[in-house]
Protein backbone atom coordinates (compact mmCIF):
# COMPACT_ATOMS: atom_id res chain seq x y z
CA UNK A 1 0.00 0.00 0.00
CA UNK A 2 1.31 3.13 -0.90
CA UNK A 3 -0.27 6.57 -0.78
CA UNK A 4 0.94 9.31 -3.00
CA UNK A 5 0.32 13.13 -3.18
CA UNK A 6 -0.55 14.10 -6.39
CA UNK A 7 -0.33 12.04 -9.63
CA UNK A 8 1.51 8.13 -9.51
CA UNK A 9 5.04 7.81 -11.63
CA UNK A 10 3.30 4.89 -13.42
CA UNK A 11 6.35 3.70 -15.16
CA UNK A 12 8.21 4.16 -11.80
CA UNK A 13 6.11 1.60 -9.56
CA UNK A 14 5.27 -0.75 -12.35
CA UNK A 15 8.56 -1.34 -12.84
CA UNK A 16 9.74 -1.48 -9.19
CA UNK A 17 7.51 -3.78 -8.69
CA UNK A 18 8.30 -5.99 -11.31
CA UNK A 19 12.17 -6.01 -10.40
CA UNK A 20 11.28 -6.39 -6.73
CA UNK A 21 9.16 -9.57 -7.53
CA UNK A 22 10.64 -11.16 -10.92
CA UNK A 23 12.44 -13.77 -8.79
CA UNK A 24 9.66 -14.59 -6.58
CA UNK A 25 8.30 -17.30 -9.19
CA UNK A 26 5.15 -16.43 -9.56
CA UNK A 27 3.81 -16.64 -13.51
CA UNK A 28 1.98 -14.01 -14.10
CA UNK A 29 1.91 -10.04 -13.12
CA UNK A 30 -1.48 -8.23 -13.69
CA UNK A 31 -1.25 -4.34 -13.20
CA UNK A 32 -4.55 -2.30 -13.25
CA UNK A 33 -3.99 1.49 -13.75
CA UNK A 34 -6.32 3.99 -13.52
CA UNK A 35 -5.41 7.19 -15.88
CA UNK A 36 -7.71 10.44 -15.23
CA UNK A 37 -9.77 10.64 -18.48
CA UNK A 38 -10.79 14.56 -19.84
CA UNK A 39 -14.58 14.62 -19.32
CA UNK A 40 -17.60 17.27 -17.96
CA UNK A 41 -15.09 19.63 -18.21
CA UNK A 42 -12.76 18.76 -15.45
CA UNK A 43 -9.07 19.87 -15.20
CA UNK A 44 -8.87 16.85 -12.98
CA UNK A 45 -9.89 15.04 -9.85
CA UNK A 46 -8.43 15.38 -6.20
CA UNK A 47 -8.85 12.46 -3.47
CA UNK A 48 -9.24 12.39 0.36
CA UNK A 49 -8.32 9.00 2.10
CA UNK A 50 -9.14 7.59 5.42
CA UNK A 51 -5.87 5.61 5.88
CA UNK A 52 -6.05 3.57 9.22
CA UNK A 53 -9.55 1.82 7.20
CA UNK A 54 -7.69 1.62 4.24
CA UNK A 55 -4.59 -0.05 5.78
CA UNK A 56 -6.87 -2.37 7.33
CA UNK A 57 -9.25 -2.97 4.58
CA UNK A 58 -5.46 -3.98 2.85
CA UNK A 59 -4.18 -6.31 5.30
CA UNK A 60 -7.60 -8.53 4.89
CA UNK A 61 -6.84 -8.78 0.94
CA UNK A 62 -3.61 -9.62 1.60
CA UNK A 63 -4.60 -12.33 4.20
CA UNK A 64 -7.13 -13.48 1.25
CA UNK A 65 -4.80 -13.52 -1.33
CA UNK A 66 -2.08 -15.32 0.49
CA UNK A 67 -4.68 -18.27 1.36
CA UNK A 68 -4.64 -18.81 -2.68
CA UNK A 69 -1.01 -18.50 -2.73
CA UNK A 70 -1.24 -14.78 -4.95
CA UNK A 71 0.17 -11.63 -3.43
CA UNK A 72 -1.60 -7.59 -3.87
CA UNK A 73 -0.21 -4.11 -4.34
CA UNK A 74 -1.79 -0.60 -5.04
CA UNK A 75 -0.85 2.82 -4.94
CA UNK A 76 -3.42 5.70 -4.70
CA UNK A 77 -3.13 9.45 -5.01
CA UNK A 78 -4.19 12.06 -2.72
CA UNK A 79 -5.07 15.60 -3.56
CA UNK A 80 -5.02 16.75 -6.78
CA UNK A 81 -4.58 14.34 -9.70
CA UNK A 82 -5.05 16.25 -13.18
CA UNK A 83 -6.09 14.59 -16.37
CA UNK A 84 -4.01 12.09 -18.27
CA UNK A 85 -1.89 11.47 -15.67
CA UNK A 86 -2.59 8.17 -12.81
CA UNK A 87 -4.43 7.81 -9.60
CA UNK A 88 -4.51 4.47 -9.06
CA UNK A 89 -2.61 1.21 -10.04
CA UNK A 90 -3.45 -2.20 -8.09
CA UNK A 91 -1.65 -5.77 -9.21
CA UNK A 92 -1.93 -8.88 -8.58
CA UNK A 93 0.99 -11.75 -8.52
CA UNK A 94 0.47 -15.14 -8.76
CA UNK A 95 1.60 -18.59 -10.08
CA UNK A 96 -1.67 -19.22 -11.72
CA UNK A 97 -2.23 -17.38 -14.57
CA UNK A 98 -6.24 -17.75 -14.09
CA UNK A 99 -5.85 -17.02 -10.10
CA UNK A 100 -4.03 -13.83 -10.63
CA UNK A 101 -7.13 -12.86 -13.73
CA UNK A 102 -9.67 -13.56 -11.47
CA UNK A 103 -8.34 -11.65 -8.38
CA UNK A 104 -7.75 -8.73 -10.01
CA UNK A 105 -11.13 -8.27 -11.17
CA UNK A 106 -12.37 -9.16 -7.64
CA UNK A 107 -9.52 -6.65 -6.43
CA UNK A 108 -10.45 -3.25 -8.25
CA UNK A 109 -13.89 -3.80 -7.57
CA UNK A 110 -13.98 -4.24 -3.77
CA UNK A 111 -11.56 -1.03 -3.76
CA UNK A 112 -14.50 1.05 -5.80
CA UNK A 113 -17.09 -0.43 -3.90
CA UNK A 114 -15.58 -0.22 -0.05
CA UNK A 115 -11.78 1.69 -0.21
CA UNK A 116 -12.52 4.80 2.22
CA UNK A 117 -11.43 7.37 -0.59
CA UNK A 118 -13.69 10.19 -1.65
CA UNK A 119 -13.29 12.08 -4.98
CA UNK A 120 -13.97 15.46 -6.13
CA UNK A 121 -14.27 16.74 -9.78
CA UNK A 122 -11.94 20.03 -10.30
CA UNK A 123 -13.77 22.64 -12.14
CA UNK A 124 -12.61 25.94 -12.68
CA UNK A 125 -10.47 25.72 -9.55
CA UNK A 126 -13.48 23.87 -7.65
CA UNK A 127 -13.29 20.94 -5.78
CA UNK A 128 -16.73 19.40 -6.10
CA UNK A 129 -17.87 15.73 -4.67
CA UNK A 130 -18.43 13.36 -7.12
CA UNK A 131 -21.72 12.29 -5.25
CA UNK A 132 -23.19 10.69 -8.10
CA UNK A 133 -20.12 8.24 -8.93
CA UNK A 134 -19.78 7.69 -5.00
CA UNK A 135 -21.01 4.27 -3.44
CA UNK A 136 -22.39 3.90 0.19
CA UNK A 137 -20.12 1.49 2.03
CA UNK A 138 -21.75 -1.59 3.37
CA UNK A 139 -23.28 -1.26 6.79
CA UNK A 140 -24.15 2.43 5.73
CA UNK A 141 -27.00 4.55 8.18
CA UNK A 142 -26.20 2.35 11.13
CA UNK A 143 -26.51 5.91 13.14
CA UNK A 144 -29.86 6.50 12.28
CA UNK B 1 -13.99 11.10 25.75
CA UNK B 2 -14.54 9.71 22.36
CA UNK B 3 -13.50 11.63 19.16
CA UNK B 4 -15.71 12.05 16.22
CA UNK B 5 -13.96 12.54 12.67
CA UNK B 6 -16.31 13.64 9.58
CA UNK B 7 -14.20 12.28 6.83
CA UNK B 8 -14.00 13.52 3.07
CA UNK B 9 -17.26 15.69 1.48
CA UNK B 10 -19.05 16.32 5.58
CA UNK B 11 -16.02 18.78 5.89
CA UNK B 12 -16.60 19.69 9.56
CA UNK B 13 -14.24 19.73 12.06
CA UNK B 14 -13.34 16.46 14.35
CA UNK B 15 -15.27 16.75 17.55
CA UNK B 16 -15.33 15.54 21.52
CA UNK B 17 -18.24 13.84 22.99
CA UNK B 18 -18.56 12.13 26.29
CA UNK B 19 -20.59 8.79 25.22
CA UNK B 20 -20.85 4.95 26.08
CA UNK B 21 -21.70 3.61 22.74
CA UNK B 22 -22.92 4.74 19.15
CA UNK B 23 -26.56 4.67 20.43
CA UNK B 24 -25.30 8.05 22.46
CA UNK B 25 -23.72 9.20 19.30
CA UNK B 26 -26.84 8.72 17.21
CA UNK B 27 -29.00 10.70 19.52
CA UNK B 28 -26.63 13.49 19.62
CA UNK B 29 -25.60 14.07 16.21
CA UNK B 30 -29.16 13.07 14.65
CA UNK B 31 -30.49 16.57 16.39
CA UNK B 32 -28.23 18.30 14.28
CA UNK B 33 -29.74 19.00 10.64
CA UNK B 34 -26.71 19.24 8.22
CA UNK B 35 -25.64 16.28 9.74
CA UNK B 36 -29.28 13.98 8.94
CA UNK B 37 -28.37 13.72 5.77
CA UNK B 38 -25.32 12.46 5.55
CA UNK B 39 -26.11 9.90 8.71
CA UNK B 40 -28.20 7.98 6.34
CA UNK B 41 -25.69 7.22 3.76
CA UNK B 42 -22.55 7.18 5.97
CA UNK B 43 -21.30 4.16 7.76
CA UNK B 44 -19.17 3.98 10.75
CA UNK B 45 -15.44 3.01 12.15
CA UNK B 46 -14.39 2.64 15.20
CA UNK B 47 -10.25 2.89 15.22
CA UNK B 48 -10.35 2.15 11.54
CA UNK B 49 -12.69 -0.84 11.70
CA UNK B 50 -15.81 -1.02 10.22
CA UNK B 51 -18.80 -1.58 12.65
CA UNK B 52 -22.51 -2.66 12.49
CA UNK B 53 -23.99 -2.79 15.62
CA UNK B 54 -24.72 0.13 17.48
CA UNK B 55 -24.73 -1.20 20.99
CA UNK B 56 -20.69 -1.99 21.14
CA UNK B 57 -19.33 -0.48 24.20
CA UNK B 58 -17.07 2.18 23.62
CA UNK B 59 -13.98 2.98 25.39
CA UNK B 60 -12.16 6.35 26.49
CA UNK B 61 -10.01 7.33 23.27
CA UNK B 62 -11.73 5.40 20.87
CA UNK B 63 -11.57 7.11 17.82
CA UNK B 64 -15.01 7.22 15.71
CA UNK B 65 -15.07 7.99 11.31
CA UNK B 66 -18.46 9.30 9.95
CA UNK B 67 -17.78 7.77 6.09
CA UNK B 68 -19.86 8.65 3.60
CA UNK B 69 -19.90 7.46 0.17
CA UNK B 70 -16.76 6.57 -1.34
CA UNK B 71 -15.30 6.59 -4.91
CA UNK B 72 -11.73 5.13 -4.97
CA UNK B 73 -9.90 4.73 -8.12
CA UNK C 1 2.48 -6.44 -31.78
CA UNK C 2 6.01 -6.98 -31.12
CA UNK C 3 8.54 -9.74 -31.02
CA UNK C 4 12.10 -9.78 -29.69
CA UNK C 5 14.38 -12.41 -29.55
CA UNK C 6 14.67 -13.35 -26.21
CA UNK C 7 14.05 -12.31 -22.97
CA UNK C 8 11.50 -9.26 -23.13
CA UNK C 9 12.55 -5.66 -21.11
CA UNK C 10 9.11 -4.96 -19.15
CA UNK C 11 9.62 -2.03 -17.37
CA UNK C 12 10.77 -0.57 -21.07
CA UNK C 13 7.32 -1.88 -22.27
CA UNK C 14 4.73 -1.34 -20.06
CA UNK C 15 6.68 2.48 -19.95
CA UNK C 16 6.44 3.23 -23.37
CA UNK C 17 3.28 1.90 -24.06
CA UNK C 18 1.24 4.00 -20.93
CA UNK C 19 3.55 7.12 -22.49
CA UNK C 20 2.10 6.54 -25.89
CA UNK C 21 -1.46 5.85 -24.55
CA UNK C 22 -1.48 8.37 -21.49
CA UNK C 23 -3.46 11.08 -23.67
CA UNK C 24 -5.67 8.92 -25.88
CA UNK C 25 -8.29 9.29 -22.87
CA UNK C 26 -8.73 5.31 -21.78
CA UNK C 27 -9.25 5.52 -18.36
CA UNK C 28 -8.45 1.99 -17.94
CA UNK C 29 -4.96 0.21 -18.85
CA UNK C 30 -4.78 -3.38 -17.92
CA UNK C 31 -1.60 -5.29 -18.69
CA UNK C 32 -0.96 -9.40 -18.40
CA UNK C 33 2.81 -9.78 -17.75
CA UNK C 34 4.26 -13.63 -18.03
CA UNK C 35 6.74 -14.02 -16.41
CA UNK C 36 9.07 -17.89 -16.57
CA UNK C 37 8.76 -19.98 -13.57
CA UNK C 38 11.35 -22.15 -11.76
CA UNK C 39 10.04 -25.78 -12.14
CA UNK C 40 10.65 -28.81 -13.61
CA UNK C 41 14.66 -28.40 -13.38
CA UNK C 42 14.08 -26.20 -16.11
CA UNK C 43 16.87 -23.37 -17.19
CA UNK C 44 14.13 -21.31 -19.08
CA UNK C 45 11.65 -21.77 -22.38
CA UNK C 46 12.22 -21.58 -25.65
CA UNK C 47 9.79 -20.27 -28.24
CA UNK C 48 8.72 -20.74 -32.13
CA UNK C 49 6.58 -18.22 -33.97
CA UNK C 50 4.76 -18.47 -37.47
CA UNK C 51 4.49 -14.78 -37.69
CA UNK C 52 1.94 -14.51 -40.83
CA UNK C 53 -1.13 -16.32 -38.77
CA UNK C 54 -0.43 -14.38 -35.72
CA UNK C 55 -0.10 -10.86 -37.27
CA UNK C 56 -3.64 -12.16 -38.70
CA UNK C 57 -4.89 -13.63 -35.61
CA UNK C 58 -4.55 -9.56 -34.08
CA UNK C 59 -5.88 -8.52 -37.01
CA UNK C 60 -8.62 -9.66 -36.18
CA UNK C 61 -8.15 -8.96 -32.09
CA UNK C 62 -7.89 -5.23 -32.80
CA UNK C 63 -10.98 -5.01 -34.87
CA UNK C 64 -13.09 -7.09 -32.13
CA UNK C 65 -11.41 -4.28 -29.82
CA UNK C 66 -12.21 -1.23 -31.95
CA UNK C 67 -16.03 -2.31 -31.65
CA UNK C 68 -16.00 -2.03 -27.93
CA UNK C 69 -13.53 1.17 -27.81
CA UNK C 70 -10.55 -0.44 -26.85
CA UNK C 71 -6.94 -1.22 -27.69
CA UNK C 72 -5.09 -4.27 -27.69
CA UNK C 73 -1.17 -4.54 -27.41
CA UNK C 74 1.26 -7.71 -27.03
CA UNK C 75 4.81 -8.13 -27.02
CA UNK C 76 6.34 -11.85 -27.15
CA UNK C 77 9.62 -13.72 -27.55
CA UNK C 78 10.91 -15.76 -30.30
CA UNK C 79 14.25 -18.56 -28.88
CA UNK C 80 15.39 -18.40 -25.20
CA UNK C 81 14.01 -16.96 -22.25
CA UNK C 82 15.93 -17.97 -18.92
CA UNK C 83 14.22 -18.74 -15.65
CA UNK C 84 12.34 -14.99 -13.90
CA UNK C 85 12.57 -13.14 -17.17
CA UNK C 86 9.53 -12.58 -19.33
CA UNK C 87 8.31 -14.00 -22.52
CA UNK C 88 4.90 -12.39 -22.99
CA UNK C 89 2.97 -9.05 -21.99
CA UNK C 90 -0.42 -8.26 -23.86
CA UNK C 91 -2.54 -5.18 -22.67
CA UNK C 92 -5.50 -3.60 -23.17
CA UNK C 93 -6.54 0.15 -22.97
CA UNK C 94 -10.60 1.12 -22.50
CA UNK C 95 -12.42 4.30 -21.25
CA UNK C 96 -14.24 1.55 -19.41
CA UNK C 97 -12.75 -0.67 -16.66
CA UNK C 98 -15.34 -2.94 -16.80
CA UNK C 99 -14.73 -3.42 -20.25
CA UNK C 100 -11.04 -3.59 -20.15
CA UNK C 101 -10.97 -6.32 -17.25
CA UNK C 102 -13.29 -8.67 -19.25
CA UNK C 103 -11.37 -8.35 -22.51
CA UNK C 104 -7.91 -8.82 -21.24
CA UNK C 105 -9.23 -12.08 -19.81
CA UNK C 106 -10.35 -12.83 -23.20
CA UNK C 107 -7.21 -12.14 -24.95
CA UNK C 108 -5.00 -13.79 -22.87
CA UNK C 109 -7.17 -16.97 -22.95
CA UNK C 110 -7.44 -16.70 -26.62
CA UNK C 111 -4.12 -16.04 -27.12
CA UNK C 112 -2.88 -19.39 -24.83
CA UNK C 113 -5.38 -21.46 -27.53
CA UNK C 114 -4.36 -20.11 -30.67
CA UNK C 115 -1.70 -17.43 -31.24
CA UNK C 116 0.35 -20.02 -33.24
CA UNK C 117 3.70 -20.19 -30.94
CA UNK C 118 5.62 -22.87 -29.82
CA UNK C 119 6.80 -23.51 -26.29
CA UNK C 120 9.94 -25.68 -25.56
CA UNK C 121 11.54 -26.44 -22.36
CA UNK C 122 15.24 -25.82 -22.13
CA UNK C 123 16.59 -28.67 -19.79
CA UNK C 124 20.19 -29.40 -19.68
CA UNK C 125 20.49 -27.67 -22.98
CA UNK C 126 17.90 -29.66 -25.22
CA UNK C 127 14.97 -28.32 -26.47
CA UNK C 128 12.04 -30.54 -25.46
CA UNK C 129 8.60 -29.72 -27.25
CA UNK C 130 6.03 -28.73 -24.11
CA UNK C 131 3.38 -31.33 -25.60
CA UNK C 132 1.30 -32.27 -22.83
CA UNK C 133 1.07 -28.30 -21.65
CA UNK C 134 0.00 -27.50 -25.67
CA UNK C 135 -3.33 -26.92 -27.02
CA UNK C 136 -4.45 -27.96 -30.54
CA UNK C 137 -5.83 -25.10 -32.59
CA UNK C 138 -9.34 -25.28 -34.13
CA UNK C 139 -9.80 -27.47 -37.15
CA UNK C 140 -6.77 -29.75 -35.93
CA UNK C 141 -7.10 -32.86 -38.11
CA UNK C 142 -8.23 -31.42 -41.28
CA UNK C 143 -5.53 -33.44 -43.32
CA UNK C 144 -6.87 -37.10 -42.03
CA UNK D 1 3.97 -25.10 -57.10
CA UNK D 2 2.28 -25.16 -53.78
CA UNK D 3 4.65 -24.67 -50.61
CA UNK D 4 4.25 -26.76 -47.33
CA UNK D 5 5.69 -25.53 -44.17
CA UNK D 6 6.27 -27.77 -41.16
CA UNK D 7 5.94 -25.87 -37.84
CA UNK D 8 7.47 -25.81 -34.67
CA UNK D 9 8.19 -29.62 -33.41
CA UNK D 10 7.31 -31.21 -36.40
CA UNK D 11 11.19 -29.80 -37.17
CA UNK D 12 11.15 -30.59 -40.90
CA UNK D 13 11.92 -28.79 -43.99
CA UNK D 14 10.10 -27.35 -46.28
CA UNK D 15 8.63 -28.98 -48.70
CA UNK D 16 7.06 -28.23 -52.76
CA UNK D 17 4.15 -29.59 -54.51
CA UNK D 18 2.22 -29.44 -57.57
CA UNK D 19 -1.23 -30.41 -55.87
CA UNK D 20 -4.78 -28.41 -56.90
CA UNK D 21 -6.20 -28.55 -53.17
CA UNK D 22 -5.86 -29.98 -49.25
CA UNK D 23 -7.57 -33.17 -50.25
CA UNK D 24 -4.47 -33.91 -52.86
CA UNK D 25 -1.79 -32.77 -49.83
CA UNK D 26 -3.50 -35.30 -47.46
CA UNK D 27 -3.23 -38.15 -49.85
CA UNK D 28 1.14 -37.66 -49.94
CA UNK D 29 1.58 -36.81 -46.44
CA UNK D 30 -0.44 -39.44 -44.89
CA UNK D 31 1.61 -42.19 -46.94
CA UNK D 32 4.69 -40.85 -44.64
CA UNK D 33 4.84 -42.33 -41.06
CA UNK D 34 6.53 -40.04 -39.48
CA UNK D 35 3.79 -37.21 -40.25
CA UNK D 36 0.63 -39.19 -39.36
CA UNK D 37 0.85 -38.45 -35.87
CA UNK D 38 0.98 -34.81 -36.21
CA UNK D 39 -1.26 -34.67 -39.05
CA UNK D 40 -4.17 -35.81 -36.41
CA UNK D 41 -3.58 -33.15 -34.01
CA UNK D 42 -2.32 -30.47 -36.35
CA UNK D 43 -4.60 -27.19 -37.95
CA UNK D 44 -3.56 -25.84 -41.29
CA UNK D 45 -3.10 -21.99 -42.92
CA UNK D 46 -3.07 -21.39 -46.14
CA UNK D 47 -1.41 -17.97 -46.74
CA UNK D 48 -1.69 -17.08 -42.90
CA UNK D 49 -5.32 -17.69 -42.87
CA UNK D 50 -6.82 -21.10 -41.12
CA UNK D 51 -8.53 -23.28 -43.35
CA UNK D 52 -11.39 -25.50 -42.32
CA UNK D 53 -12.37 -27.10 -45.75
CA UNK D 54 -10.00 -29.57 -47.72
CA UNK D 55 -11.83 -28.75 -51.00
CA UNK D 56 -10.44 -25.28 -51.20
CA UNK D 57 -8.61 -24.61 -54.57
CA UNK D 58 -5.26 -24.00 -54.28
CA UNK D 59 -3.33 -20.82 -56.63
CA UNK D 60 0.09 -21.62 -58.25
CA UNK D 61 2.46 -19.45 -55.15
CA UNK D 62 -0.09 -20.13 -52.22
CA UNK D 63 2.15 -21.58 -48.50
CA UNK D 64 0.31 -23.74 -47.07
CA UNK D 65 1.61 -24.35 -43.05
CA UNK D 66 1.03 -27.15 -41.11
CA UNK D 67 0.73 -26.36 -37.34
CA UNK D 68 0.86 -28.51 -34.46
CA UNK D 69 -0.70 -27.88 -30.59
CA UNK D 70 0.50 -24.37 -29.42
CA UNK D 71 1.18 -22.89 -26.28
CA UNK D 72 2.23 -19.72 -26.32
CA UNK D 73 2.65 -16.45 -23.47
Amino acid sequence: MELYNGSLNIPEIISRWYNLEQNSNNGAFIPFIGIVRAENSISGLSFDIYEPLLKNWFIDWQKKAEKLNAKVKFAHSTGDVPIHTSSYVSAVFSPKRDVALKMIVDFVEDFKANAPIWKYDLIEGKRIYAESRSKKIIGSGILI
Amino acid sequence: MIKVEFLGPINREPANYNIKNLNELSEILKNDNNLLEWLEKSAVAINGKLVFDKNIELQNGDIIAILPPVCGG
